[in-house]
């Protein structure tokens, strides 16, 4: 075992109070919940040997509560947690900021609690560090809604080092946009629209989509990653993406249904389908319009800015929490015996007792 | 006469009374009475007037005393013959109050009760009283009602059938007054006499129900038997324009009561439970729109619209005129200069409402030309 | 929810405005001509213009005590505002009410507030007349971080909700309930968190962005009009100046709003997007830049000459009939 | 025409003008009863079933609200700017404490505030005064508060005619009005027309005309004074009464005119006697009929102290004809 272990919390305090809660009864995330599940997550870390939690301080209130509940006493051990003594100006940077300084701290892992956008962020500077992706929210599709007191404990296996193998972790594809040079990423889907605002971010109103790139396409995911998933279903693990080209319904050769967002089934029109290559420039067609990052509006283009959109292999690696866990089932990970007593996986006949053996 | 003895009791004027007060003793004991002679000065809290006597005879008896509140009903005197004993007096008194139950104040609706009937043009209120005889109908003036005729009811009941009636937008009549021109009141008064079955009537209006009885008689010359116009519009162009205008917006007691006490000869007449009940009519809605309508029509201006001195010889009829001296609504030389048939009565020490003020002088004049 | 070219001028001019007429008392209550309490509204433009440029004068909207931005987006006459911040008979209200509770019901203005809290229960009046009447007007109610906390902005999402009027509940979360913290006073994180408690949608929009909060105004108020119900709209914001005229503000930190002035303008913003997206010119913003400053120069220059109210004027207007 | 109940004359005139004019509604708590619910609706009609049967006639325009009078007493307030006539029932006036402000600092306000451009045509009808054994909180007179503030009118009715005459001015008005109902008079009965009709505001009524003395009194009150002047009357001692029907505005000439007419006076006022109207109109007669005065002004008012609970102190709390009789004895014999 390391002798520190440390691990870090990413929790975005302004995730999923956007319009689409008003335009598609979008599901409300309050903070106190977060807050709950980052304080499972601690006793999980905790559980799993970690020894030091770093955490960005936030002017939304999670810092300020889980300072209150971190001086409560706890049945369950958790490990100490440090805020990094950092400037909070209340937005992307924040995210940037901490989690340059968690890798610089050499945390084993960081835990992400947010939507695709926060996902998107830390994605952007967290280099080789593996990333425990959790959802606060159904709007998303990169990370998971899962339980924390799970991840945190797959977290911690593979953060200590008690689970190395490869399949502990895996690599993600990433999509890349270039305008005039600044870069930025993301990680399902990257959308081209004619609107001109980015308005209030969240891609809601189908009309004026023109293209529509994704890393990857699921057919049961909700967002605009759902448009392909249900023509052209690639997963993560695939090595090429795809491009679909959009119209209005009526304009378009095929009209799919699909969940753009929670509670808003919708036609998308699709003139075309093809496929994205790691590596292959794309132009964007539209003169001018806004590129949305994993389904929120980001970035104003005009005539005379240069757009260019590509698929990457070099995205976030993610830990894959089912298999860290069923490693350490297999390695008893989280067993121990005490040999002055039976050993009761030996005293039947269950298949679990062979494989142990 | 000798012989017979007679009570003198407590009137009931209008709807509401149920009792009065005993202001002032006009026969003395000992005096002569002729009917129809004002016995003693009465207050109720509508109203001060005098009682009269039914009976022609010796005064022989103060039963009431000054200042004394006594129940409608109740005795006042009595009046004999001037050979009537004492004891035979006592024993009449003594009967009389032994049988005297006053009414009860608390039933609704106490004393004469008014009926209502539904014409074309919609409800009308109306009272009558009496049972034998011509019928006479009394028709109120601008703003009035029935209960203007509260010291006539009873005194022509004796022997004539008696209407007085709500016109159009007063009382307890239908709001609507149609255009309110005189036309539309008569054709009123002749659906009302439909209505009732009454062929043929003594006519009495008072101001704007002068008018209207005149309009009534030159338009139905067969249904009508006699016209008696009091304190009459209708025949000169003058009139009063601020008290309509008063009458017709005054929402307050203080703003109404200097307008009605035009209408008398004696001011402290009006007394503030009679401005009371002026005013609960005017707050009731569509009275001030009706009263405005009627206004606009006849008196626009401050003048009266329709003049018909000129048609009075037109009527083959009995025809009399009766004006207070006093009168500060309509000139009383109105009734002047009218055509020689047309009997004028000027009534002194009355305003307009001259068959309130001077009601026993009124009524006799009425019982007179009626018959 | 796309703009056309006269809609973003008219956003350019509103929000140009209010910051000029702000900026202008600013500098006037320095010299001390100006009476009473003044709060100003500089910094927070996007909300009141983003929300309004949706409404007509038959849409009602209730203000704050920091009211003038929300009377300049509603229509009120700028001239007539200055001369009751100068109370001056030819004032907005004649010179009887002043900053705080100007007022024009022909423009759909119910009136700036004195009363923290005080526009949520007026608004759902304002709501439940246009849904009796059926007129598809809608309300919309502006309070702020410290107004949010009152009971009358909780009974009121409430009844709103209950009654599912047709009203907007716009809080301007500017961080401070006068010198208080919003991070002290108030038990929850995001005050929009709050609207799932009443049943109703709440959204945090970045009150720096008139895009965004025209979009998110424009959705809440087209389903409103539609029956749809209510929504509470958070914006979150930073005043540029105190929570009075005079305030010292040394509960901020140094150089706190130095920053948002630099990098998050919502003037500024606006108009570097919109000319890089083509919409507007350079020239048209300049062209309206000399009218507003023309505009507001003359509004203070007719205030200053402008007669007070007389001792006549003391007791009328207490009633309508008295 | 007809003898009817002080609550049938008020529901009486809340449907005539909800007939009349569509802008008129109905709001409060429970005056219909049962919204939600899985039993009748109109189950209440309000605590006292005064607005029973209104929901059944308008629907929609008869609302009950949650108990939440800040919003919904300021939303009629919000209503009555924008187009509506409310008429919102404030179940008991002793529940003003949470929302005065939207009457004081709102609805009294806004005409004057903003430059006499407001109107807020809203009635506030609410249950005021002692007697059901209710105890200090559902129990007092607190209509002196309002009548304190200037852009409030205050009625307070003592009969069936006036309460229906009263609210049907009420509702046309286009100030605030603030309607006071003492709840011991619900089951008062008197002659009330069916039709509509408006009694005007500050117009006292002189319920019994007399020489030797006048008392000044309102609401229920002047059922007590009229009993006591029966039994001054028996003694020579001729009492003239004034109803002030509304305390604000009131009846100034009224009084004074009385006063002048009398030189003595008693104020009858249920609320506890600091700053009521007893001390109000005391201070006006003083002030400006000072020498009509034959004798001290003599004010029977309730103690200064909440409402008990138990009858045996609530009753003494109330006024009564014979605290009433006495001081007007007293002054009646007062020599100086």
């Amino acid at each position: 075992m390391h002798k520190t272990s440390a691990v870090g919390i990413l929790a975005n305090p302004a995730a999923g109070r956007d319009i689409r809660r008003l335009v598609a009864q979008a599901s409300v995330f309050p903070l106190a919940e977060k807050c709950n599940m980052i304080s499972r997550l601690l006793s999980a870390l905790g559980a799993g040997g970690v020894d030091e939690v770093y955490m960005m301080p936030d002017a939304g209130g999670i810092s300020r509560r889980l300072l209150r509940m971190l001086q409560t006493p706890s049945l369950q051990p958790r490990p100490p947690v440090t805020f990094f003594d950092m400037p909070v100006v209340d937005g992307a940077a924040d995210t940037l900021l901490a989690v340059e300084r968690m890798v610089e701290a050499g945390v084993g892992a960081i835990v992400v609690l947010g939507g695709d956008g926060t996902h998107r962020l830390v994605a952007q500077v967290c280099g080789d560090t593996p990333l425990t992706a959790l959802s606060t929210g159904t709007n998303n599709v990169f990370p998971a809604l899962r339980e924390a007191t799970i991840a945190g404990l797959a977290t911690a296996l593979v953060a200590t080092g008690q689970v190395t193998d490869d399949g502990a972790t895996c690599s993600n594809k990433a999509l890349r946009v270039s305008v005039n040079g600044t870069r930025d990423l993301a990680l399902v889907d990257i959308c081209v629209s004619t609107a001109l605002w980015t308005g209030s971010k969240a891609v809601w109103r189908v009309d004026s989509l023109s293209q529509l790139f994704v890393a990857f396409a699921e057919a049961d995911a909700v967002g605009l990653s759902s448009v392909a998933g249900l023509i052209r279903p690639v997963s993560r693990r695939d090595h090429a993406g795809v491009r679909l080209d959009l119209a209005p319904p009526g304009e378009a050769a095929m009209s799919v249904t699909a969940p753009i967002a929670p509670g808003l089934v919708v036609p998308v029109g699709v003139a075309a389908v093809h496929d994205l290559l790691p590596g292959e420039r794309q132009t964007v067609c539209a003169p001018q319009g806004v590129i949305a990052l994993d389904g929120e509006r980001e970035i104003e283009f005009t005539d005379g800015d240069r757009v260019a959109v590509w698929l990457d292999d070099d995205g976030p690696r993610t830990i894959d929490v089912e298999r860290v866990m069923a490693r350490a089932a297999h390695s008893g990970l989280l067993t121990s015996t005490d040999q002055t007593l039976s050993n009761p996986l030996q005293k039947g006949d269950s298949t679990d007792a062979a494989e142990q053996g | 006469m000798s012989g017979a003895l007679h009570a003198v009791t407590m009137p009931k004027w209008g709807l509401s009374m149920q009792e009065a007060k005993i202001v002032e003793w006009k026969v003395p004991v000992g005096g002569e009475a002729l009917s129809g002679d004002e016995v003693v000065d009465i207050e109720t809290e509508k109203i001060a007037a005098a009682v009269e006597a039914r009976h022609s005879g010796v005064l022989r008896r103060h039963i009431a005393q000054e200042d004394d509140v006594l129940p409608v009903g109740a005795l006042l005197a009595v009046i004999a013959g001037a050979d009537a004993t004492d004891s035979e007096i006592d024993a009449f008194v003594a009967d009389f109050q032994a049988s005297f139950v006053p009414p009860d104040p608390t039933a609704s609706e106490v004393g004469v009760p008014t009926d209502t009937v539904d014409l074309s043009g919609g409800v009308i209120r109306y009272l009558r009283r009496g049972d034998s005889g011509d019928v006479v109908i009394l028709v109120h003036g601008f703003g009035g009602d029935l209960n203007n005729w509260l010291f006539t009811h009873e005194p022509l009941a004796a022997e004539h059938v008696v209407y007085a009636l709500d016109l159009p937008g007063h009382g307890g009549s239908t709001r609507d007054v149609g255009d309110g021109s005189l036309e539309d009141f008569a054709d009123t008064l002749s659906d009302f006499m439909a209505a009732l079955g009454i062929a043929n009537a003594h006519l009495v209006g008072h101001s704007m129900g002068g008018a209207i009885a005149l309009t009534f008689a030159l338009a139905h010359p067969d249904l009508t038997a006699s016209l008696t116009l009091i304190g009459s519009a209708g025949l000169g162009a003058e009139i009063d324009g601020t008290y309509i205008d008063g009458f017709v917006h005054a929402r307050r007691r203080r703003d109404l009561k200097p307008h009605l006490e035009k209408l008398f000869s004696d001011p402290s007449l009006i007394t503030r439970q009679l401005v009371e009940d002026v005013l609960r009519y005017k707050r009731l809605d569509g009275v001030q729109d009706a009263l405005a309508t009627v206004a606009g029509q006849l008196f626009p201006g401050g003048r009266q619209a329709a003049v018909l001195r000129d048609q009075l010889d037109q009527l083959m009829l009995p025809v009399q005129v009766i004006c207070g001296v006093e009168d500060r609504i309509i000139p009383p030389s109105h009734a002047l200069g009218l055509p020689a048939d047309v009997a004028t009565h000027t009534v002194t020490g009355a305003g307009h409402m001259v068959q309130m003020e001077a009601s026993a002088e009124v009524n006799r004049l009425i019982r007179d030309l009626a018959g | 929810m796309q703009l056309n070219k006269d809609d973003a001028l008219r956003a350019y001019r509103t929000m140009k405005t209010i910051r000029v007429f702000e900026d202008r008392v600013h500098v006037e209550f320095e010299t001390g001509e100006v009476p009473g309490f003044v709060h100003l509204y500089a910094g927070e433009e996007a909300i009141a213009t983003g929300v309004c440029l949706h409404l007509d004068d038959g849409d009602r909207i209730a203000s704050t005590h920091r009211g003038h931005g929300h009377c300049i987006a509603k229509g009120c006459d700028v001239r007539g505002m200055m001369a009751e911040i100068y109370g001056r008979k030819p004032g907005l209200c004649a010179g009887k009410g002043g900053s705080m509770h100007i007022a024009d019901l022909t423009k759909g203005m119910m009136g700036a507030n004195g009363i923290v809290g005080g526009a949520p229960p007026l608004v759902c009046g304002a709501g439940l007349a246009a849904k009796t009447l059926g007129n598809g007007r809608v309300a919309v109610g502006f309070v702020g971080d410290g107004g949010s906390n009152q009971g009358t902005t909780h009974e009121s999402l409430n009844l709103a909700s209950v009654w599912q009027l047709p009203c907007i509940f716009v809080v301007e979360n500017n961080g401070y309930a006068e010198a208080t913290s919003v991070k002290y006073s108030t038990a929850c994180d995001d005050l929009a968190d709050r609207a799932s408690g009443f049943n109703m949608p709440g959204i945090v929009v970045d009150g720096h962005d008139f895009f965004e909060v025209y979009e998110v105004a424009g959705e809440a108020i087209d389903r409103a009009r539609a029956g749809g119900g209510p929504t509470l709209i958070e914006c979150k914001v930073n005043r540029y100046y105190g929570h009075f005229e005079g305030d010292a503000q040394t509960y901020r930190a140094p150089d706190e709003v130095e920053n948002v002035r630099q990098n998050r303008d919502c003037i500024d913003n606006f108009a570097a997007r919109a000319v890089s997206a083509g919409l507007v010119q350079e020239d048209d913003l300049a062209s309206i830049d000399r009218d507003i400053s023309d505009l507001i120069e003359d509004a203070v220059n007719l205030a200053k000459a402008a007669p007070k109210p007389e001792a006549e004027d003391l007791l009328t207007d207490v009633y309508v009939s008295y | 025409m007809g003898i009817k109940t002080f609550q049938q004359a008020i529901s009486e005139a809340l449907a005539l003008e909800m007939e009349r004019d569509e802008r008129v509604i109905v709001m409060g708590e429970d005056i219909v009863g049962g919204s939600g619910a899985d039993g009748e609706m109109d189950a209440w009609g309000g605590p006292l079933g005064v607005t029973k049967g209104l929901w059944g006639k308008f629907g929609d325009r008869v609302l009950d609200t949650p108990i939440t009078e800040s919003a919904f007493i300021g939303a009629a307030i919000g209503a009555a700017t924008t187009g509506l006539r409310p008429v919102v029932e404030l179940m008991f006036i002793d529940f003003m404490g949470v929302c005065f402000d939207q009457i004081f600092n709102q609805a009294a306000k806004f005409r004057y505030m903003f430059g006499g451009k407001a109107e807020t045509p809203v009635v506030i009808r609410t249950m005021f005064g002692a007697g059901l054994r209710a105890a200090a909180q559902h129990s007092q007179c607190l209509y002196p508060l309002f009548t304190h503030i200037p852009g409030l009118k205050v009625v307070v009715p003592s009969t069936p005619y006036d309460a229906k005459g009263l609210l049907i001015e009420a509702i046309r008005d286009n100030d605030p009005v603030i309607f006071c109902e003492h709840k011991l008079l619900y089951t008062q009965e008197g002659e009330v027309p069916d039709e509509a009709y408006t009694i005007p505001f500050g117009e006292a009524a002189v319920v019994r005309e007399g020489e030797d003395l006048t008392i000044v009194t309102l609401g229920r009150m002047v059922h007590r004074a009229v009993e006591a002047a029966e039994a001054l009357a028996g003694s020579g001692i001729d009492c003239e009464i004034v109803d002030l029907r509304t305390t604000s505005p009131m009846d100034e000439d009224a009084i004074l005119e009385s006063v002048e007419n009398t030189g003595r006076l008693v104020v009858v006022d249920e609320a506890n006697p600091r700053c009521n109207i007893a001390t109000d109109i005391s201070a006006l007669v003083a002030q400006s009929a000072f020498d009509a005065l034959k004798a001290p002004i003599r004010m029977v008012t309730a103690p200064h102290s909440p409402v008990p609970f138990s009858d045996a102190l609530e009753d003494l709390y109330i006024p009564t004809a014979a605290s009433i009789e006495a001081a007007a004895r007293e002054l009646a014999e007062y020599r100086s």
